[in-house]
């Protein structure tokens, strides 16, 4: 209310300025894809997650420098005598976009539904035990066993709304085999800053300000076209034509044009993101190698010198155009854990590499094929094509194979590759989650995503112990001596962390989010 | 009550006076040949085909470089613009580096050299498919014929990017993943030359059809040669000059869907890259400024289907006298 | 004497090729009275057919008319500007095919075909000319042609098409027809019904024609005078009886012979050995010296002009050079 | 006319039973649906109950019976990737293709016809060799760099016309139209060209040969004959004969357009049926790449009946004989 009336004093003193705050501010938002569903709780999908960051809302989130934030959660502690137990204080005075008030009980709701059989975000959720109202606006989480990170699992999980829910018989998350049509689906009743006005799937979404949004600061975007544009250079096109004025997903190699263009403009960031090589361990011979009797990869010679040959600092000059930060370690500098000399890799020593090739018993080198993703992540295919030829200067032959990523991960998740590319993102920004996918050996829930099927046992133990310690330096410290192990034994061949480009008209600025989940609330208009 | 006219009607195109002998005489005095000679933009296409062809086969020998060999490949070199030295080598490209620091050039001529492989082999392919089972059908008839045509009608129907595309995704599906990449190209020979039989087997049935009620045939039939014979010596002399227009408007066919293929990323390796997976990564930099990586490789791709193409349309004229 | 009422004189088509300048039609040069029926006789590719093309200003390109000129009723027509000799043909001149079968556009009702040829020609409302049509139809001996007029070609049979076709060529009454080998793609037993039908509505309109065929009987039938032609050139031309019961030309003599005689098997007709020459290798001298039974040394080198042997009959042959000297 | 049609009607069954095996077989073992649906974070337990709920743990034969089941119902279950059901999907955005694909489809007839036309009755203009020219440039230039470069100019360099998308459009009950905003049309020129340019020159040399070959008949000669226009000849009758064949494979062309836009729809960004098919081939999205083979084919059957129709309606020669006279 007070806002209201500082506004309008204002607009009193500075007619100009009462009409270009008066006057809908669209922001017209291309990126390469759509959201998948407005459901939120039936696709754990980065994309999906940003979009529906404008119309749900979180109990806690990260501003752009990856710390957590208040959203509808005020505070957030484990219980004083119970350190399985998280308690959330909720913001008060918070509705619904259909006027319902927010309370405790549609957290309880929410988080039951995101960890229901049918939900895409359960793993997030799995150590929870109990979710209990304490009043209108406590929640309290009662975990399976010490969990000191749980919090840092709820950035992507959106609360809605239950008697809404109920009313339109969408309790649970969509089943596709059921071949329902949920509507959830197609339809929003969240807390956040926008609610949804039109939306054609692969098209174009409409979004406008809620204006009984809770935050004190009114977006200065009060309506939001989102366009998904898939094909780069149409997006590039779109936005030096003037039809869009954000390009999220911008190719690193028009970055330099784009911000030779007047009126455009480039911000530039890191994301919360490692590309790495990985490949087999074992003594079982490759599938694709000339060398049938034995494993290469196995040997820690073979391993040093792949390191040797490649060349980070060429592939973030030529294929990166600059746009990327080189790493030793696969883990970025957001995450829990990283170090600066972690992250230092070797320089570039051809003769060494091929001097440590020979010592294994390869001279001539062998020959492997690497697997790699062409659209997920920044110029994936070319990474791989450039450490093809990296590989070729010590002998090592490689065959580039390069699919789509629906093609591609079930390669990785089912072993079926000898060599790969993959990128890791760290939503926890904590090193556990690297190593239960990555660094695990292969075993139920842990180790989903270690392709090369790397195992041992003595690092099993410690990356278990890390889910249930509550001593934080004890923990870092052993977070730290497997770190040290990852890196001695070469379990991935890290390359680089991605850097994320997004291209805009000069009248605005919108931080790059290290997820890239921007929000366009952040969105400030210049002059 | 008619005059009898023993003698043979003389030719409705006058022939030519009687010329020396030795077949490369007969061919320089030929019909084709005459023709071939007063068209200029023939001559300059097939020019320009034999040379593209040429540097193609002969591009391991004469290619400045190889792009393959990661030994003489600078990384560091990406990006270098046309007829300029590479910053980080000795290399000189005379249509610049792409982005892995490979000279244009030489990828041109190692591409054509795929983009024609492909091109050839899949409508040598489908050229032998749809000319046996064109002459089955218009030999047999009935059943076969129906069946034969009713598949090869559907075929017609939907484009042959869009055959392409689903046979290369089941020869996907059925190809263990570790070989996919050295399978990659006869996946790619096999999936053109599976989407394009239909427009031989057509043609080849039709004038089967017609060859088939002639006297001649008949006679051989029931002197009982066998219809192998009959077919192979009769009646595939005269279809081959429509098999050959086909065949040559299908190679340039195949060449720019095997581009398609290529540049909607189902088609060859970036390792070994066609015409059309050059493209694909020039396409990348079509706003950033290095237009040579894409312009260069579309102008050879627009040249050789240009050229291919104005062959095969002066071929269809020569050999059909009614168009000229 | 009448007026002719065409004139052809030293008509010459040409058609260049690659091996040199072909001529189809050399040095013709006749006269067609009003009302006249003048046969042209010859073997396929004589020439005959080109002559009328070039008649009625339809030769194919690349042919032309290398010199000559051709008169109808006074006015010289071969040099008219494409839209003036576009006004003659079907008005003054019309023109029968040979196949009708092919001759009718398969895709266009018979009334909308005649409406539109007479409405052409003629200033006439379109019911007016759909009346014509009828009548006309009705002329070449169509029945029911009130009910038929609407039907299709290929709901015809052939006789009944080449009436249609007759019914065409006449429906803006031109005063000469050229028919070019108006029944040989018919059947014998409709063939003579076709010429009378021709012969009998030109005759009522008093248009002459000139009956282009290979068919010496229907000529011997039909024609008032004949023209004999062999390798582009007029061998003979006369009233058609002399021609029959006393050809000049060795060649008109040997065509005479072919005509079978009642009663003669079919089967063992006289022939004149030996084939006309291509248009590419015309012999030197008279055309005919390879095949000429009476072949004197000058026909192998000098060619004979067509020249009067008697009234009314002209011969290219130098059998008779010096008869009218005489 | 009723057992030609039944009997086609009963070849388009098997026609499209034949194409449901080959979309069923095919997309059944394109990919892994389950790994497309989830998120990269899924656990694998998780995806193997999905696999059972969803079926693909079935016999491939109960899949198959399944999947024909439902698609004669129209159903073709829920898109893996949007979650909404497929039938609803395709539906929606049909319009946007089947706006463009007639766009092109009417860029391509007349742009084709009337270039075909002109070049086969001016065989000898310079205009005509610079047209048949071009027209092989337009074969020789794939798809997908004609759409670059024409973004590259009009959008990008000269600002004209937008790059993507449709525009504007307005809802007319569930036919979504952009015909009807000036954003809309304008977004329309661009991938209609694009889309256009092989079949018009396809339809081009088709039309110019075709008229070649229908200028060279007798009937043509015939109506020249008679003293018909230049312009009733080329344009009544010549072009009609011209088109019956045309009226065939153009017929058949535009289920080609609809099919072929996938490439235009990617380039263009726009939001039809094409683009859909596409994204989800990216991501094994197996029910809506069922769905849409299964539209293509019944695109290809409803065309090829309606094109036997208009076959029939315009040939008459086709039709049922109405007794031929004698």
């Amino acid at each position: 209310m007070k806002n209201v009336i500082k506004g309008l004093g204002a607009a009193l003193l500075c007619t100009t300025m009462l009409v270009s705050a008066a006057s809908a501010e669209t922001i017209r938002w291309a990126r390469a894809s759509d959201a998948l569903t407005l459901d939120p709780h039936s696709q754990n999908q980065g994309v999906t997650h940003n979009f529906a960051h404008h119309i749900y809302e979180t109990l806690v989130d990260r501003d752009v420098e990856g710390n957590l934030q208040a959203r509808l959660a005020l505070s957030w502690e484990l219980k004083a005598d119970d350190p399985t137990t998280w308690v959330f204080k909720l913001r008060e005075g918070v509705t619904f976009h259909d006027g319902a008030p927010f309370t405790a009980e549609d957290v309880v709701f929410s988080l039951d539904r995101a960890r229901s059989e049918k939900s895409n975000m359960r793993q997030l959720h799995a150590d929870v035990d109990q979710v209990t109202a304490v009043d209108d606006y406590t929640v309290e989480v009662k975990m399976k066993g010490p969990s000191p990170l749980y919090p840092n699992n709820l950035t992507n999980t959106f609360i809605m709304d239950k008697t809404w829910s109920e009313a339109n018989n969408v309790v649970e998350v969509q089943d596709y085999a059921a071949g329902e049509d949920n509507y959830a689906v197609r339809n929003t009743n969240g807390t956040g800053p926008y609610k949804l006005q039109s939306r054609e799937v692969d098209v174009r979404s409409v979004l406008t300000l809620n204006e009984n949004h809770w935050a004190e600061e009114k977006p200065a975007v009060t309506e939001i076209v989102y366009l998904p544009i898939t094909d780069a250079a149409t997006r590039v096109a779109a936005l030096l034509s003037g039809e869009v004025d954000i390009v999220q997903d911008v190719p690193v190699q028009d970055i330099d044009r784009l911000s030779g263009t007047a009126g455009i403009k480039i911000e530039t960031g890191p994301e919360n993101r490692v590309i790495y090589f990985g490949y087999r361990f074992g003594e079982e011979p490759l599938k694709s190698s000339n060398v049938t009797d034995a494993n290469p990869f196995n040997d820690p010679r073979v391993r040093e010198a792949m390191e040797l040959a490649i060349d980070r600092d060429a592939i973030r000059q030529v294929v990166m155009r600059g746009q990327s930060i080189p790493t030793g370690v696969a883990n970025p500098p957001f995450v829990n854990g990283w170090t600066e000399e972690l992250d230092a890799y070797p320089a570039v020593d051809l003769d060494r590499a091929k001097a440590l090739l020979a010592e294994a018993g390869y001279p001539d080198g062998f020959t492997v094929t690497l697997d790699t993703p062409n659209n997920r992540y920044v110029n994936d295919e070319a990474i791989s094509q450039a450490v093809v030829g990296m590989l070729g200067r010590i002998g090592i032959q490689v065959t580039l194979a390069s699919r789509p990523v629906a093609q591609h991960s079930p390669l990785v998740t089912a072993n079926e590759t000898d060599f790969y590319l993959l990128g890791w993102g760290v939503p926890t920004f904590d090193s556990a989650y690297v190593f239960n996918d990555l660094v695990h050996t292969k075993d139920g829930d842990y180790g989903a995503y270690n392709g090369g099927l790397y195992s041992n046992p003595e690092l099993d133990e410690k990356i278990r112990s890390l889910g249930v310690e509550t001593d934080l330096d004890k923990r870092n410290a052993t977070i730290a001596e497997i770190w040290q192990v990852v890196k001695e034994d070469r379990v991935l061949l890290p390359i680089h962390n991605q850097v994320l480009a997004y291209a805009m008209k000069d009248s605005i600025t919108l931080p790059v989010h290290p997820e890239n989940q921007p929000l366009m609330t952040s969105v400030q208009f210049n002059n | 009550m008619s005059m009898t006219e023993t003698t043979p009607p003389p030719p409705a195109t006058p022939p030519a006076p009687p010329r020396p002998e030795g077949p490369l005489r007969r061919f320089l005095d030929s019909d084709i040949f005459y023709s071939w000679k007063r068209s200029p933009v023939t001559i300059l296409a097939t020019v320009t085909a034999l040379t593209l062809i040429l540097i193609a086969v002969l591009a391991p020998w004469i290619a400045p470089y190889d792009p393959f060999n990661p030994a003489s490949l600078n990384l560091m070199d990406g990006f270098t613009p046309p007829a300029s030295q590479g910053p980080f080598s000795d290399n000189w490209f005379l249509m610049g580096a792409d982005n892995q620091g490979r000279d244009v050039l030489s990828t041109i001529m190692y591409g054509s050299r795929v983009s024609l492989f492909v091109g050839f082999m899949a409508t040598l392919f489908a050229m032998t498919m749809g000319v046996g089972l064109g002459l089955t059908a218009g030999y047999n008839g009935g059943m076969i014929d129906a069946i034969i045509m009713r598949i090869a009608d559907i075929q017609l129907s939907f484009p042959a990017i869009l055959i392409a595309l689903l046979i290369f995704g089941v020869a996907r599906g059925l190809i263990p993943a570790n070989q996919q990449e050295s399978m990659a190209i006869w996946v790619l020979i096999l999936a053109i030359g599976l989407s394009n039989w239909a427009q031989f087997a057509r043609t080849v049935r039709g004038a089967t059809m017609v060859e088939r009620e002639k006297d001649y045939v008949s006679a051989a039939r029931i002197m009982g040669v066998h219809p192998v014979l009959i077919l192979l010596r009769h009646i595939l002399p005269n279809v081959l000059g429509p098999v050959l227009v086909i065949g040559t408007i299908g190679l340039a066919l195949a060449i720019i869907e095997e581009a398609t293929l290529s540049f909607l990323g189902v088609g060859v390796p970036p390792t070994q890259p066609s015409l059309g997976t050059l493209i694909r990564i020039g396409q990348q930099y079509l706003f950033s400024g290095e237009w040579w990586i894409l312009f260069f490789p579309a102008v050879t791709l627009i040249l050789l289907a240009l050229s291919v193409n104005l062959l095969g349309d002066w071929l269809r004229d020569a050999l059909n006298p009614k168009l000229r | 004497m009448t007026e002719p009422l065409l004139s052809v004189r030293g008509l010459t088509v040409e058609f260049p090729t690659r091996h040199g300048i072909l001529t189809a039609v050399e040095d013709i040069t006749l006269d067609i009275m009003p009302g006249e029926v003048l046969g042209m006789v010859g073997e396929s590719g004589a020439g005959k057919s080109m002559t009328g093309n070039a008649i009625i200003g339809l030769i194919e390109p690349p042919g032309r008319i290398a010199r000559g000129e051709i008169w109808l009723k006074g006015r010289r027509i071969d040099n008219l500007p494409p839209e003036e000799m576009r006004a003659i043909r079907g008005r003054r001149i019309g023109m029968i095919f040979q196949d009708p079968l092919t001759s009718l556009n398969p895709l266009f009702r018979i009334s909308d075909q005649l409406v539109e040829t007479i409405r052409t020609q003629l200033p006439m409302s379109q019911d007016a000319a759909r009346k014509r049509a009828i009548q006309l139809l009705d002329d070449v001996g169509i029945p029911d042609a009130a009910r038929r007029i609407d039907d299709y070609p290929h709901q015809f049979s052939g006789g009944m098409r080449q009436r249609v076709v007759i019914a065409l060529a006449l429906c803006a009454e031109p005063d000469l027809v050229i028919a070019d080998e108006p029944t040989t793609a018919l059947d014998v037993s409709v063939q003579a019904q076709i010429i009378d039908v021709m012969k009998q509505l030109c005759a009522e309109r008093g248009a002459a024609i000139l009956l282009v065929t290979h068919d010496m009987g229907v000529i011997a039938e039909t024609a008032d005078r004949v023209a004999v032609m062999y390798a582009g050139r007029i061998a003979e031309i006369g009233p058609v009886r002399d021609v029959i019961k006393n050809a000049r030309h060795p060649y008109t003599e040997g065509l005479m012979g072919a005509i079978p005689r009642l009663g003669e098997n079919l089967e063992r007709l006289q022939q004149i050995p030996g084939a006309m020459p291509r248009l590419s290798a015309i012999p030197k001298g008279c055309a005919f010296n390879p095949r000429c039974p009476k072949v004197l040394d000058r026909c192998r080198s000098h060619r004979p002009a067509l020249s009067p042997t008697e009234p009314g009959r002209q011969v290219a042959c130098w059998l008779y050079d010096g008869v009218t000297e005489a | 006319m009723l057992a030609f049609i039944i009997r086609r009607l009963a070849q388009s069954v098997l026609v499209m039973l034949f194409v449901a095996l080959i979309a069923f077989v095919i997309f059944r073992y394109v990919g892994d649906p389950i790994t497309s649906m989830v998120g990269v974070e899924t656990r694998l337990e998780d995806q193997e109950i999905m696999r059972d709920r969803l079926g693909l743990n079935d016999p491939v034969v109960v899949q198959f019976a399944r999947f024909i089941g439902n698609a004669l119902q129209g159903e073709f279950g829920i898109s893996y990737r949007l979650q909404q059901p497929v039938t609803e999907l395709i539906l929606s955005r049909l319009p946007a293709t089947l706006e463009l694909a007639v766009a092109s489809a009417l860029i391509a007839l007349v742009f084709g016809v009337v270039l075909g036309v002109f070049t086969a009755l001016r065989p000898k203009s310079f205009l005509t060799a610079g047209i048949m020219a071009a027209s092989l440039v337009g074969v020789s230039l794939p798809t997908f760099l004609i759409g670059i470069g024409l973004i590259y100019v009009f959008a990008v360099e000269l600002g004209w016309l937008p790059s993507f998308g449709r525009g504007e459009v307005v809802d007319l009950g569930w036919w979504r139209t952009g015909l009807l905003t000036e954003s809309g049309l304008k977004s329309l020129i661009l991938p209609a060209i694009t889309l256009s340019l092989f079949q018009l020159t396809l339809i081009m040399r088709l039309v110019r040969a075709e008229m070649l070959e229908v200028l060279r008949t007798e009937y043509i000669r015939f109506a020249r004959a008679r003293g018909l226009s230049q312009r009733a000849i080329n344009f009544g009758h010549a072009l009609k004969n011209t088109m019956v064949p045309v009226i065939t494979i153009t017929g058949l062309q535009l289920g080609s357009v609809i099919a072929f836009a996938i490439v235009t729809e990617t380039v263009f960004q726009w939001p039809g049926v094409g683009s859909l098919f596409i994204t989800s081939v990216q991501v094994v999205d197996v029910p809506v790449m069922a769905a849409y083979l299964m539209f293509i084919a019944l695109v290809f059957v409803l065309i090829n009946l309606i094109v036997d129709i208009l076959y029939y309606v315009v040939d008459p020669r086709l039709r049922v004989d109405g007794g031929a006279g004698n």
